[in-house]
């Protein structure tokens, strides 16, 4: 035996995790039962569908643009009615400035309950009560958006401490003192900052949520794919990716503009 | 969308519902549109709904006027949504022809639908006439066993594809040994490319089925209705019955309910009755 | 001279074991500027932020100007804390809004929610703003915004802040404690000397003893929640102060004991 | 610049940024059509359905779902495990302090940036020509969206190293591996096991979301039972969804604060 | 005595226009225990970074036991690095290994990619690091995680991994700046007892005068990358010190001004 070397706690945590990890993994992929011709074969299908996405055609362009923007609308329009809704509600809830205990609890179950939902799922829901279109994509966007601003932005106003809220406090000043001529201005950019983040998320989730039902280029997507229409497709797919990619750029811009760092 | 029940809507609003048996819809024809609004007075607007019973759920709230059925969807909205018939859409290139197929890969050992005893199946959705309704009341009268039966302990396994497509490359592609589909949905998959020719085998086939069901809010006024339905019996724009339905020499004619006696008896038998479900 | 605060038998805890404050009778008259000395852990922060009630106390009686501030409904509270100025250690400004913004929230005590939300000072409070940044030296720094000044410049907002409120008393918390010397004696110049000139009392938390000695007319000093001195600055010879202080030194040098060894 | 002239400048450039966006908003709504008044209507439609159409829950069937349940857990971990072996060694290959070429580094960002912003189900979609039904497409587009989010965070973790440590053991004549071996893996470590567990989160919400397309899971079971108007079914399944989730984030929290 | 290390013309820019480095001739014999002193910016990191080219210099030859470093090839490369040991100022340890291990990553330089890779450490690496360990008195931290530990005491592990290189030189940067007194002692005691003990040769980078007069056998003062200074101890008095320190000071008393008047 050598002389033992690791640092013990440390190298027994790390072992076990990986050992969690592949002793969950083993049996979790038997239950699963892939079958290995199946996906052979699926692989050797991979050069054809390549192929077939290679012929990508233009014709489609004019009408992609046109959903891809009331996609982006979508998007715009549900973040600027989370961002109205949550901004008072986040102060209701946030620990320093929470006018009420037991609203501030109530409000924090409602997040995390709303949260929890997947966002397709209030979609799919929201399409179901009211039918399709623009109008169910941003009722069902609504809620999960609300519950993410109210998180973030209350921990940000968590996170920016007690000194503020004493200071107007300390003057006789009211709760909306506190809120609009203390706090607000001070925590504008760090706000700014995430509705960026958000608008870059609500974006990519609005371009899928066609295929649930709500309008958009994904319904357009859909389309194609249940047609098996491989060359405007392979077009959406460029515009959604170029799309994307082009917003990640501008808000990662814009969040380093307002507070410094990418994330 | 529209003004509540019995007065006049301020606009008029179409659902298509995804139909088991379309080809692609390039954009649907304006045409039906522009004199739909010049025959009503107010503005047209036309949607694509991917599902269902997103587009019942309209109805139902007065999102939606007039919707194209599938059979199966029609006697559902009928029952949720009040929706009445108003027209029946036909197409005579699928008159008398069967509605759904099963197959099997081509070079399977299974014949006919007895031996399909013990093996895993895959239907298309729960809710769809062609991939499920019609296909397990074929198989029910022939094996000549009740739905209980064939849904408990028949196949080894049963499964919903979740689509025509999916139902069909399940089968090609090995993970089903058997599949109920729309009868032109391979025939369409093999003109795509995605299967290839004759990789499949037909094993047995259904009824065909009445034509598509138009059908109108019912709490909308009289003579809205009136209006409608004498739009719909004289429209005849080619253009747009290929675009939509994909085939140039369909048309709108009087509907009759009667027809979905038949698909209201199947759903019944198994149990998937629209008072089963809305219950 | 009238009676400004009168506290009786105060106790504050805030937990079961251990009593932060605990003060039998204490007077504030107008015009006072007392220093408040005493050893960190003391309870000097306590004892100030109880009389605007930044935080609540556990029993006895605050009276400030007549009105009970420990019983004071939220209406009552905005009143009196809108008479009564405070300054922080740390300034407390909102670093992104300009000077005279800070300043003038010093006037919100005395606005409508509403009014003061979207900024409706009236022009004489504007004008008296700039006057008082005037008055500390800050003519230059008036549309700057607050996170632009240097610590010093910071303290000085701070200190107008408290006195645009017009206040009866001001509370001011280790004012000096973030600064450099020099900023720290150009600050307490400038609160004492507004606080004379505008007859308004003033208790200060202090941790130099000296800087207490020399502004002070009266000096308090506390250990443990309990007020051990309360006398004229002359009055506090080397051995009361050190007495004052005494836990605090012996638990200083366990402190350096344990870095040199660490 | 004299401060109160900055102020205006400011002022002014405030002014121009709310008319900007107003002509925004403006144009979006014109735009899609977006009435207001049935916006209004609509949240009190979409919140009746919830409350009346969903309750009470209706838990007959809760034995079958557990199946997907088990499913979703299953495709979870799996996607996890295989994706975090995939990103571990597309972030090394990635994060600019041990890529071994800057240009092998710029292709695979390249790849993993699009494979990040293409939809998910788009690419289930297509794996599902190639590969037919099953666990199969879904399994493979949550590795595909797996190993995109997970080299791009690992890499990140990379490169946020201190780099001090690395530079010792080149000052000790260490070699390219022996670096990764001894300075950047046990300062990554905190970062892998953090992100890995997110991973698996995000597995399970996103499976969740895959069966709405046909991907299997308890996802599958919300779509089946609204297609057949059992919404009280539906707040039943949509309940042990809540509930699984939850539980999920509970457990990975709890192994987070133990290992870290 | 032989010489180890021999450096001519050597040139270092970052950028065109500054030159950080720029020393004609330059020559470590066997056994010397070098202090280079200098203000801040001089080169002195730079110095001491081109001998184990951790930075690429720009022109000149560095030879050390006869290879040419600036030349040398990937494998010679690590062979002379292997040899030259380097003690870091913020100490370069990884955190969350154990101090042993730390130790041991001296000796990676002399094992196979594989080996090393798979921590094959002999067993007479282990125990002789373990030695090393007793020997600067951190018998009781073999095991405990390098971030369990004081500066001071991470320190002393640092100069142990250096150590555990069997070197021919050792290479410091400013190895006491972020101590305070007392682990400073400790550390270069450390360092100067075992180069002397084991004859290894050393470079160290120092901001303190007295520091480097107490231990060196040799001072170096440099200044804008020039070699200012070139001697024993004994040869560097006051005025040649603050010669060198010289542009430095005035630059301080510059910056402290600012200070006064922000
Ligand atoms: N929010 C709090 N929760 C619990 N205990 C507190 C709190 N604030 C203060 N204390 C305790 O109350 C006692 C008095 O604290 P206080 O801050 O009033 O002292 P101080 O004299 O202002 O000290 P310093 O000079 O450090 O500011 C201390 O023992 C402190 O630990
Ligand atoms: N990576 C770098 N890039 C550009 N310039 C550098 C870099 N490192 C050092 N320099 C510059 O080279 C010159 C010498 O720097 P060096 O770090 O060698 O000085 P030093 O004597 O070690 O100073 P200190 O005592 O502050 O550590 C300085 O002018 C410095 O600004
Ligand atoms: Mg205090
Ligand atoms: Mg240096």
């Amino acid at each position: 035996m050598k002389t033992p070397i690791a640092h013990k706690p440390t190298q027994r945590k790390q072992q076990l995790f990986f050992l969690g990890m592949f002793a969950l993994f083993a049996p979790c992929l038997a239950y699963i039962d892939l079958s290995y011709t199946q996906f052979l074969d699926g692989v050797a299908r991979i050069p054809w569908i390549a192929r077939t996405f290679m012929q990508i055609s233009f014709s489609e362009l004019p009408r992609l643009l046109a959903e891809l923007l009331s996609s982006v609308i979508v998007a715009f329009l549900c973040v600027v009615f989370s961002v109205v809704i949550s901004i008072l509600l986040a102060f209701v809830m946030a620990d320093n400035t929470r006018p009420n205990r037991f609203a501030a609890t109530l409000l924090r179950v409602f997040v995390v309950v709303i949260r929890t939902i997947p966002t397709m799922i209030w979609v799919l829901l929201s399409v179901a009560s009211m039918g399709f279109g623009p109008m169910a994509g941003v009722v069902g966007l609504l809620f999960p958006t609300i519950a993410f601003l109210i998180k973030v932005f209350a921990a940000q106003i968590d996170e920016s401490g007690k000194d503020i809220v004493e200071a107007i406090r300390a003057t006789g000043g009211t709760w909306w003192h506190v809120v609009f001529n203390g706090l607000l201005p001070s925590l504008m950019t760090s706000f700014l900052a995430l509705i960026a983040f958000k608008f870059e998320i609500t974006v990519a989730e609005t371009v899928i949520l066609g295929m649930v039902g709500a309008g958009g280029i994904g319904v357009l997507l859909q389309e194609y794919i249940g047609y098996y229409d491989f060359a405007p497709l392979a077009m959406g797919v460029l515009v959604v990716f170029i799309t994307l990619f082009l917003l990640e750029m501008i808000t990662n811009q814009i969040r380093i503009r307002l507070v410094g760092s990418s994330r | 969308a529209c003004g509540s029940s019995g007065s006049a809507p301020k606009k008029f609003v179409i659902a298509y519902l995804p139909q088991e048996s379309d080809e692609k819809r390039a954009e649907i024809n304006k045409d039906f549109e522009t004199k739909l609004y010049q025959q009503l007075g107010v503005p047209v607007e036309s949607f694509k709904a991917t599902s269902y019973n997103a587009a019942i759920e309209a109805m139902k709230n007065s999102k939606a006027d007039l919707a194209v059925f599938g059979p199966f969807s029609y006697i559902v909205a009928v029952e949720r949504a009040k929706v009445e018939p108003i027209a029946e859409l036909t197409l005579p290139a699928m008159a008398g022809k069967p509605a759904s197929v099963i197959i099997v890969p081509k070079n399977s050992p299974i014949k006919t639908v007895a031996d399909l005893k013990g093996k895993t199946f895959g239907f298309v959705d729960p809710v769809s006439t062609t991939g499920h309704l019609l296909p397990k009341a074929v198989l029910v009268k022939q094996l000549g066993i009740t739905p209980k039966e064939l849904e408990s302990g028949f196949f080894k396994e049963v499964s919903f594809a979740g689509g025509h497509d999916k139902a069909v490359l399940g089968v090609v592609r090995g993970q089903y040994d058997a599949a109920a589909t729309a009868s032109m949905i391979p025939a369409t998959l093999e003109s795509k490319g995605l299967i290839e020719k004759d990789s499949y085998r037909v094993i047995a086939e259904s009824e065909s089925l009445p034509g598509t069901a138009v059908g109108i809010r019912g709490n909308l006024p009289q003579d809205v209705k009136t209006k409608v339905k004498d739009f719909l019996l004289s429209y005849n724009y080619p253009e747009y019955f290929k675009n939509a339905f994909g085939s140039a020499d369909a048309k709108f004619i009087e509907a009759n309910d009667k027809n979905y006696v038949r698909i209201r008896e199947i759903a019944k038998s198994l149990n998937l009755s629209p008072e089963d479900l809305l219950k | 001279m009238t009676n400004l605060l009168t506290i009786r038998n105060l106790k504050k805890q805030y937990s079961s074991s251990t009593t932060a404050l605990d003060i039998d009778h204490l007077q504030v008259k107008e015009r006072e500027f007392i220093a408040v000395i005493g050893p960190s852990g003391a309870g000097k922060s306590t004892l100030l932020r109880s009389i605007n009630r930044l935080v609540e106390t556990t029993e006895g009686s605050i009276e400030f100007l007549g009105c009970r501030v420990d019983q004071a409904r939220a209406k009552e509270l905005r009143k009196v804390r809108s008479q009564i100025g405070m300054i922080f250690q740390h300034y407390n400004l909102v670093n992104r809004l300009s000077v005279l913004e800070n300043v003038l929230h010093g006037r919100l005590g005395y606005m409508s929610s509403w009014a003061g939300v979207f900024n409706r000072y009236s022009e004489s409070d504007r004008q008296e703003a700039i006057a008082l940044l005037h008055k500390v030296g800050l003519e230059n720094e008036v549309y700057k915004r607050a996170d632009e000044l240097s610590g010093g410049q910071m303290q000085r907002v701070g200190v107008c802040r408290a006195l645009a409120q017009k206040p009866q008393l001001i509370l001011a918390d280790e004012p000096i404690a973030s600064l450099d010397p020099r900023s720290s004696t150009v600050v307490m110049d400038a609160i004492h000397r507004n606080c004379t000139e505008q007859g308004i009392a003033c208790l200060v938390n202090l941790h130099q003893v000296e800087v207490a000695k020399r502004y002070a007319s009266r000096i308090i000093g506390i250990k443990g929640g309990k007020i051990l001195f309360d006398g004229p600055p002359e009055a506090l010879t080397e051995e009361r102060a050190s007495h004052i202080y005494e836990g605090k030194e012996s638990e200083m040098i366990e402190q350096s004991k344990e870095l040199m060894y660490a | 610049m004299h401060p109160e002239i900055k102020l205006k400048q400011i002022k002014v450039k405030r002014r121009l940024s709310l008319l900007l966006f107003l002509a925004a908003l403006a144009f979006s709504i014109w735009y899609i059509k977006f009435d207001f008044m049935e916006f209004m209507v609509g949240i009190p439609i979409f919140v009746r359905f919830l409350v009346v159409d969903f309750m009470p829950p209706n838990a007959s069937d809760i034995a079958k779902y557990m199946k997907p349940v088990l499913d979703t857990l299953a495709f979870g971990v799996a996607a996890t495990v295989i994706s975090s072996m995939a990103g571990l060694l597309f972030a090394f290959l990635m994060a600019n302090n041990t890529a071994p070429h800057p240009a092998l580094r710029v292709v695979l960002r390249g790849i993993v940036s699009f494979l990040r912003n293409v939809p998910f189900l788009v690419w289930t979609s297509i794996l599902v020509v190639l590969f037919g039904v099953g666990a199969m497409p879904g399994i493979f587009s949550l590795i595909l969206f797996g190993v995109a989010f997970l080299s791009r965070v690992y890499a990140e973790s990379i490169e946020e190293i201190d780099k001090h440590p690395v530079e010792a053991l080149d000052a000790a004549g260490a070699t390219y591996w022996q670096k990764l071996k001894h300075a950047v893996i046990p300062q990554f470590m905190p970062g892998y096991i953090s992100w890995t567990l997110f991973m698996f989160e995000i597995t399970i919400r996103a499976s969740a979301v895959l069966g709405l397309v046909g991907g299997g899971g308890i996802g599958s079971q919300i779509k089946q039972t609204m297609d057949l108007f059992q919404y009280s079914k539906t707040a039943t399944v949509i309940t042990i969804m809540v509930i699984m989730i939850l539980a999920v984030e509970f457990l990975t929290q709890r192994i987070r604060e133990r290992l870290i």
